[in-house]
C-alpha cells in the first residue's frame, strides 16, 4: 500500500484468487514501482462494476463469455485470447479411497443411484455464475433431471458442501475438487469447459504488461500447477 | 440539518432502485409458482424465528438485565456473537454444531443442515441479538420500585415478571421483535451455508433475490420490490402497537 | 400479633464513602396499635417503611411479627416482600400505569387472596374505590387522574389486602380537606381485627390521633410515647414546633 | 427453561466454531499485513458508519417520535428499508444512485462505487435502522412532563432535546450505536456489490473471511476469532456505559 | 403587571366520548398579590397551572399578562412555556434525574439568566439550595433525595428564577413542619417586585395567608374574595369544611 507505487485495479474472479494472488506477487516482483490491487468478487458482480464505470484496468472473470458486455469498454478489439482452461466435474464425499466408485461414470453414479440414493442432495452453482452455466449445459446436453438442488452463489461453495458432507454429490471445476482431498471427482462425459480470457480496460502500458504477464510461460506453470489446462 | 441531509443521501437509492424497476414485466417476473413458493418459505422461516428469538430471548434479557449469576458474561457472549460474526461464517458454525457431520450430528447421526428447521435455526441465531439487546435496555431503564409495588401486593417473582415487567417492556419487546423479523426476513448468508438454497426447503426470497442477481437482475429487482411491499406492510400494521401507552 | 423491630440499615450515596445514610432503630408495637412516625425531611421515615415493607434489607438486627421472623440479619431468615403480612401506602403512589384503575386495585386480592374469584375480586376492589369515593374511576388509566384521585386509588390498592400490618407513608399528602376526613374514617373503620397501622405523617391533627408516636430524628428514635403526653412535654424543639 | 434451552443451543455452534478453530497456527495466519491492512479497513468503515449513524439517526429518531409532518411515512419507509432488503441489492441500488454511471454520478461526473466513502455509505444505509428503531422506541416511552419542565424553566426546543431528551436516551443510543457498530462490521453484501473487494480500500474483515473461505477456511476461522476478540472487547468495554443511571 | 385570565380548556379521557374534564374560569390577577386557588381533587388545579403555564393550550378565551397575549384562542397567539414569565411548581417534583440537585436548581438560570456566568449561575443555585436548607445535598442525585428533600428542590429550582409569575402546586404537600415555616417565610420575602403567586394548597392555614382565594369545583370558579370574607360567610359547604 505505498502511495508514489503506480496502481494497477485488477478485477479477477473470486474463484481465481489463488491464481491471481501468485500472478500479483510475481509481477510486483517484476515491476517494483507497480502495485497490483486485487479486486475480488463474484465475476457477475465486477462484471456489474465495471459496467458502472468502475477504473478497472484489467478484467478477469471466471467465463470468457462476460467479458462480452465489457469489450465495448475495452481498448482492445477482437477475439479475447484465453490463457486457461477448466473443466467441470462431477464429486462425491469421500476419502479418495473409496473405490467401489471407480471406474463408475458420473451418469450411473447419480442417476441410476449407484452411489446416491434417491432423496440425495446435489450441490451445484446458480445460473448465471459461470460453473452454473456450465452445469446447466452439461444437464440440458444429458439429458439428465435433478432431484433435490442446492444452489449456491459460488463454485467453493458448492465444494464446502460436498467436502463437508453436506450434499452428497456436487458439480465443480477439475481445479476446485483437485483442491481438497475429502471429495472423489468422476468424470463427465463431454464435459463442458470454460475458457478463461481478460480484457485490458485501460491504455496503461502496466495493464498490457500484466496481461502478457497472464499469458507468460511463468504464469502458465503456475495455473498447471493448480490444476487449470493451458492451451 | 444533518439528518435532512443524510436522510436525503439514504433516499436517493431508494428511488433509484424505484426507476430501475421493470415496472411492465412486473407481474410476468412475480406470478410464477416458484416466487410463490419462496414467499411461503420466507414467511415460514422468518416468523418461526421471529417466535424463537421472542421465546428464548425474552427470559435472557431479563436474566442478563436483572440478575448476577457465574457464567453470565458467557451467555453474554453466546448471545451477541453472531451480530458481529458475518453471517457466513455464522453458516460454518451451525454445521459444526449441527451439520451431519457437525458435533451434535455425528452423536445423534441426524443433522439440521439443508433442511427448514435448519433455516429457522441460521435465522434464530442471526436475529435474536437484536431482540436481546432492545429488550435488555428497555429493563435496565425500567422503574424498579413498580416491581417492589408488585411484591409487596404479594406478587412472586413469575408473577411479578409476567404482569408488570413484561407489559411495561412491551414497546421494547415489539420493537426488538420487528428488528428481529427483519433481519430474519433479509437473512442471506447463514442460512445459504447452512441450510442450503433448495426450493421450497430453505429458498427463502433473499436467496432467491440475491441468486438472481447473478442471472436475472430484472427478476431480483421485481423480488426486491416485493420483499420491501412485505416488510412495509408489517411495519406499517405494526406501528400502532409500537407507540406505547403511558 | 407484636410486631417487633430492632433494626440497623443503611442507604449508601455515590461519592460519599461508607453509608450516606443509616437508620437506627428498635421498637414493639402491639396488636390494633396505630402508631404515627414522624420526623423531619430525611429523618428516615421512609427508610424504615422500607425496611418493613421488605424493599431494603437490614445490616444487623431482626424484624419479628406473630412469631415469625420476617428478617434476621446478619445472614439469618429473609421473608422477601411478598411473603410479608404487610399492604403498603408509598410515599409516591406508584401505581401500574399499564393497569386500569380497578386492576390496580384488584392486584392484590389476585395474589394475596388467591381464593377469589374473579367476579368477587374485582367487586371487592370497586369497592374498596367507592370507599375513596373514586368508584366512578374504575375503568380510567392512572395517567388520567389528578393527584389526589391517584393518591386515593393507591390507599384503596392497600387497604383492600386486609393486612396485619398497614403501612402508610404521607398517605393524605395530596388530598383535599374532605377526603381526609373520609379516609381517616376508613383508616380507623375498616380495620380487620389486630391490625397495625403503621402511620408516616407531617400533619399534626393526624399524629395526635394515634395510639403511639414515634419521633424520628437523622436516623435513630429521639422521642416515643403517647400523643398527649409528648404533647404536653415535647422532648425536642421540632416535636415542639409539629405539635403546636 | 425455555431460554436456558435456548442459549444451551446456540452454544453449541460457538462451542464448534471454537473447537474447530486453527489454534496451533493462529498467530501465523493473522500476524499478515493482510490481516492488519482488513483490521484497519474494518475499523475505519465500521466506526465511520456508526458515526454517521448517529450523527444522522439520532435527529432522524427524534424527529419520528416526536413531528408529525408531510411525508413522515416517506421518511420512515426510506430509513427502514435497509432493514428488510438484502444487502446485495442494497449494493445494487447504491450503485443505481451513487455509482459513477447512477443517478448522482452522471449528474456530477463523480461516483463513490470502489472506494472507502461508498464503503461506509453501505455501511451506514444498513446499520442506522437499528439505531433509529432503538432510540425511536426510547424516546417514545420517556417522560414528556420532564421536557415540559424544561420549558417552563426557559429551554427552548433545541436546548431540551440537547439537555434532557438525549442525556436521558442515552441507554438507548449507546445500545442503539452498538447494534449499528456491530451491524456495520459484519456487513458483507452491499460492501461488496457497490464498494468492491479492494485491498486497503473496501476489504473489510468479513469480505476478508469471504474470500479465505474460497481457498483458506483455517484463515476464515481464525479471522472470525479475531472479529469475536474486537467485537467482544468493545461489548465488554461499552458495557458499564450501557447501564443507565437513574 | 396584571395577569388575566378568560380560558376554557379540556382533557381527553380514553373510552369517553367528548372531554373527560373541562376547566372554565375568568379571573385577574394584580400585580404582587398572592393567590390560594384550592378545591376538592379533581377540581382542575393542576389543569389551571399547566393552562397558566402554557403546557395546555386554551380551547376557549385568551390570557394575557403586562399587556402580553399569552395564550389567545383560538388561532391566535400562543406562546410556549420557554416564553413565558413563569416559574413552576409542579405537583410532583419532577426533578431531572440525569443531572446532581445543584445542576436542577441551575437548570432555569441558565435559560432565562442567560447573562450570568457559569460560576455565578452556580453560586445563586447554591444559595437556593442554601434558602431550603439543602446545601449539603447540592452534589446528589434526584434519587438519593427523601421525599420532601426533593419537594424543596423543585421549590428552590423555581425559586431561583424570580419570576414575574410563580405558580407553586402543592409545594409543601411532602414537607415537615419546621421546613414548611421556612418555606412559607422565603416565599414572602425572597419575592421580586411585583410577582404574582399563585399558590395551590390543601392547607387551610396557607390558604389563608393569601391575598384573595380562588375556589374551584369541578373545573369551575365557585367562589372567590378575601380569606377572611370566605372563612366568615363560606359560599360552599367544602370550603366551610376547608376553612373551619
Ligand atoms: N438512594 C437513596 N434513596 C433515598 N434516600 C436516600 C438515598 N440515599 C440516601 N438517602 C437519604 O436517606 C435519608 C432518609 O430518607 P427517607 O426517604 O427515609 O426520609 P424521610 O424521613 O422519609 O423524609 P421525607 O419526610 O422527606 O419523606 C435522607 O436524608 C436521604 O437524603
Ligand atoms: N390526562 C389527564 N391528566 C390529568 N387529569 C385528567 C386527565 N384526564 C382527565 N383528567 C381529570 O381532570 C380533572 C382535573 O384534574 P387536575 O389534575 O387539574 O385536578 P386537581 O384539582 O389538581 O386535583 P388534585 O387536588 O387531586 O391535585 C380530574 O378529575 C382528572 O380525573
Ligand atoms: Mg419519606
Ligand atoms: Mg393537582
Amino acid at each position: 500500500a505505498s502511495h508514489d507505487r503506480e496502481v494497477l485495479d485488477v478485477y479477477a474472479a473470486a474463484s481465481l484468487t489463488d491464481a491471481f494472488t501468485a500472478f500479483e506477487a510475481a509481477f510486483e516482483a517484476d515491476n517494483p514501482d507497480v502495485d497490483v490491487r486485487l479486486n475480488l468478487a463474484g465475476s457477475t458482480t465486477l462484471q456489474r462494476q465495471i459496467l458502472d464505470g468502475a477504473d478497472a484496468d484489467v478484467f478477469a472473470p471466471a467465463d470468457v463469455a462476460l467479458l462480452a458486455a465489457v469489450s465495448d469498454t475495452a481498448a482492445d478489439d477482437g477475439e479475447p485470447e484465453v490463457y486457461a482452461t477448466n473443466s467441470l466435474t462431477l464429486i462425491l464425499p469421500g476419502d479418495g479411497g473409496d473405490t467401489d466408485v471407480e471406474g463408475l461414470s458420473a451418469e450411473e453414479a447419480v442417476l441410476d443411484g449407484a452411489v446416491v440414493g434417491p432423496g440425495a442432495l446435489v450441490a451445484r452453482c446458480a445460473a448465471g455464475v459461470p460453473c452454473g452455466d456450465a452445469t446447466d449445459d452439461y444437464l440440458a446436453r444429458a439429458g439428465l433431471d435433478l432431484g433435490a438442488v442446492t444452489e449456491e452463489p459460488n463454485v467453493r461453495a458448492v465444494l464446502r458442501k460436498v467436502a463437508g458432507g453436506e450434499a452428497d454429490a456436487g458439480f465443480v471445476y477439475v481445479t476446485d475438487a483437485a483442491t481438497d482431498d475429502r471429495v472423489i471427482a468422476l468424470d463427465l462425459a463431454a464435459a463442458p469447459t470454460v475458457d478463461y480470457a481478460l480484457a485490458v480496460l485501460s491504455d496503461e502500458p502496466t495493464a498490457d504488461a500484466f496481461a502478457r504477464y497472464v499469458h507468460s510461460p511463468e504464469a502458465a506453470e503456475a495455473l498447471r500447477r493448480l490444476g487449470f489446462d493451458v492451451p | 440539518m444533518v439528518a435532512a441531509a443524510g436522510v436525503t443521501v439514504l433516499f436517493i437509492p431508494l428511488l433509484a432502485l424505484l426507476l430501475d424497476a421493470p415496472w411492465a414485466r412486473l407481474a410476468d417476473l412475480l406470478l410464477t409458482p416458484e416466487t410463490v413458493t419462496a414467499i411461503r418459505v420466507s414467511l415460514v422461516v422468518s416468523l418461526s424465528a421471529t417466535v424463537a428469538s421472542v421465546v428464548i430471548g425474552v427470559p435472557t434479557a431479563f436474566v442478563l438485565a436483572r440478575h448476577e449469576f457465574p457464567g453470565k458474561s458467557l451467555v453474554r457472549t453466546v448471545v451477541t456473537v453472531p451480530l458481529v460474526l458475518p453471517p457466513v461464517v455464522t453458516g460454518v458454525a451451525l454445521l459444526s454444531g449441527f451439520g451431519r457431520r457437525g458435533l451434535l450430528g455425528s452423536a445423534f447421526g441426524v443433522g439440521l443442515s439443508n433442511t427448514t428447521v435448519g433455516a429457522v435455526l441460521a435465522a434464530t441465531l442471526v436475529a435474536m441479538p437484536f431482540l436481546i439487546l432492545s429488550v435488555e435496555g428497555a429493563l435496565r431503564s425500567a422503574d424498579p420500585r413498580l416491581e417492589q409495588q408488585a411484591a409487596s401486593l404479594g406478587a412472586g417473582p413469575l408473577a411479578r415478571w409476567w404482569q408488570i415487567s413484561l407489559p411495561l417492556a412491551r414497546p421494547a419487546i415489539v420493537a426488538g421483535a420487528v428488528l428481529a423479523w427483519a433481519r430474519a426476513m433479509g437473512e442471506f448468508g447463514a442460512t445459504i451455508t447452512f441450510a442450503g438454497n433448495i426450493e421450497g426447503v430453505s429458498r427463502t426470497l433473499p436467496l432467491d433475490v440475491s441468486i438472481a442477481l447473478l442471472g436475472d437482475p430484472d427478476r431480483a429487482l421485481a423480488l426486491s420490490l416485493l420483499m420491501l411491499t412485505i416488510a412495509l406492510g408489517v411495519l406499517v400494521a405494526l406501528r400502532d402497537r409500537w407507540v406505547p401507552r403511558r | 400479633m407484636t410486631l417487633s423491630v430492632t433494626a440497623t440499615a443503611g442507604k449508601a450515596v455515590e461519592g460519599i464513602d461508607g453509608r450516606g445514610f443509616t437508620l437506627e432503630v428498635a421498637f414493639e408495637v402491639g396488636a390494633d396499635a396505630t402508631v404515627a412516625v414522624v420526623g423531619p425531611n430525611g429523618a428516615g421515615k421512609s427508610t424504615l417503611i422500607n425496611v418493613l415493607a421488605g424493599f431494603l434489607p437490614i445490616d444487623e438486627g431482626s424484624i419479628r411479627f406473630d412469631g415469625q421472623t420476617l428478617d434476621d440479619a446478619p445472614g439469618g431468615a429473609f421473608i422477601p416482600a411478598e411473603g410479608r403480612p404487610v399492604a403498603l401506602v408509598p410515599q409516591d403512589g406508584l401505581l401500574f400505569p399499564h393497569l386500569s384503575v380497578l386492576a390496580n386495585v384488584a392486584y392484590g386480592l389476585r395474589h394475596r387472596h388467591r381464593h377469589l374469584k374473579r367476579q368477587e375480586r374485582n367487586e371487592r376492589a370497586r369497592a374498596a374505590l367507592d370507599d375513596v369515593a373514586l368508584g366512578a374511576f374504575a375503568d380510567r388509566r392512572p395517567h388520567e387522574l389528578s393527584g389526589g384521585q391517584a393518591q386515593r386509588v393507591a390507599v384503596a390498592r392497600a387497604l383492600a389486602l386486609d393486612a396485619p400490618i398497614l403501612l402508610l407513608d404521607e398517605p393524605l399528602s395530596s388530598i383535599d380537606v374532605d377526603n381526609r376526613q373520609l379516609i381517616r374514617k376508613l383508616l380507623q373503620e375498616r380495620r380487620p381485627p389486630g391490625q397495625i397501622q403503621l402511620l408516616v405523617t407531617h400533619g399534626p391533627d393526624h399524629a395526635l390521633e394515634a395510639d403511639e408516636l414515634l419521633v424520628l430524628d437523622q436516623g435513630r428514635l429521639v422521642a416515643r410515647g403517647r400523643p398527649a403526653d409528648l404533647a404536653a412535654r415535647p422532648p425536642t424543639p421540632w416535636l415542639a414546633q409539629l405539635l403546636a
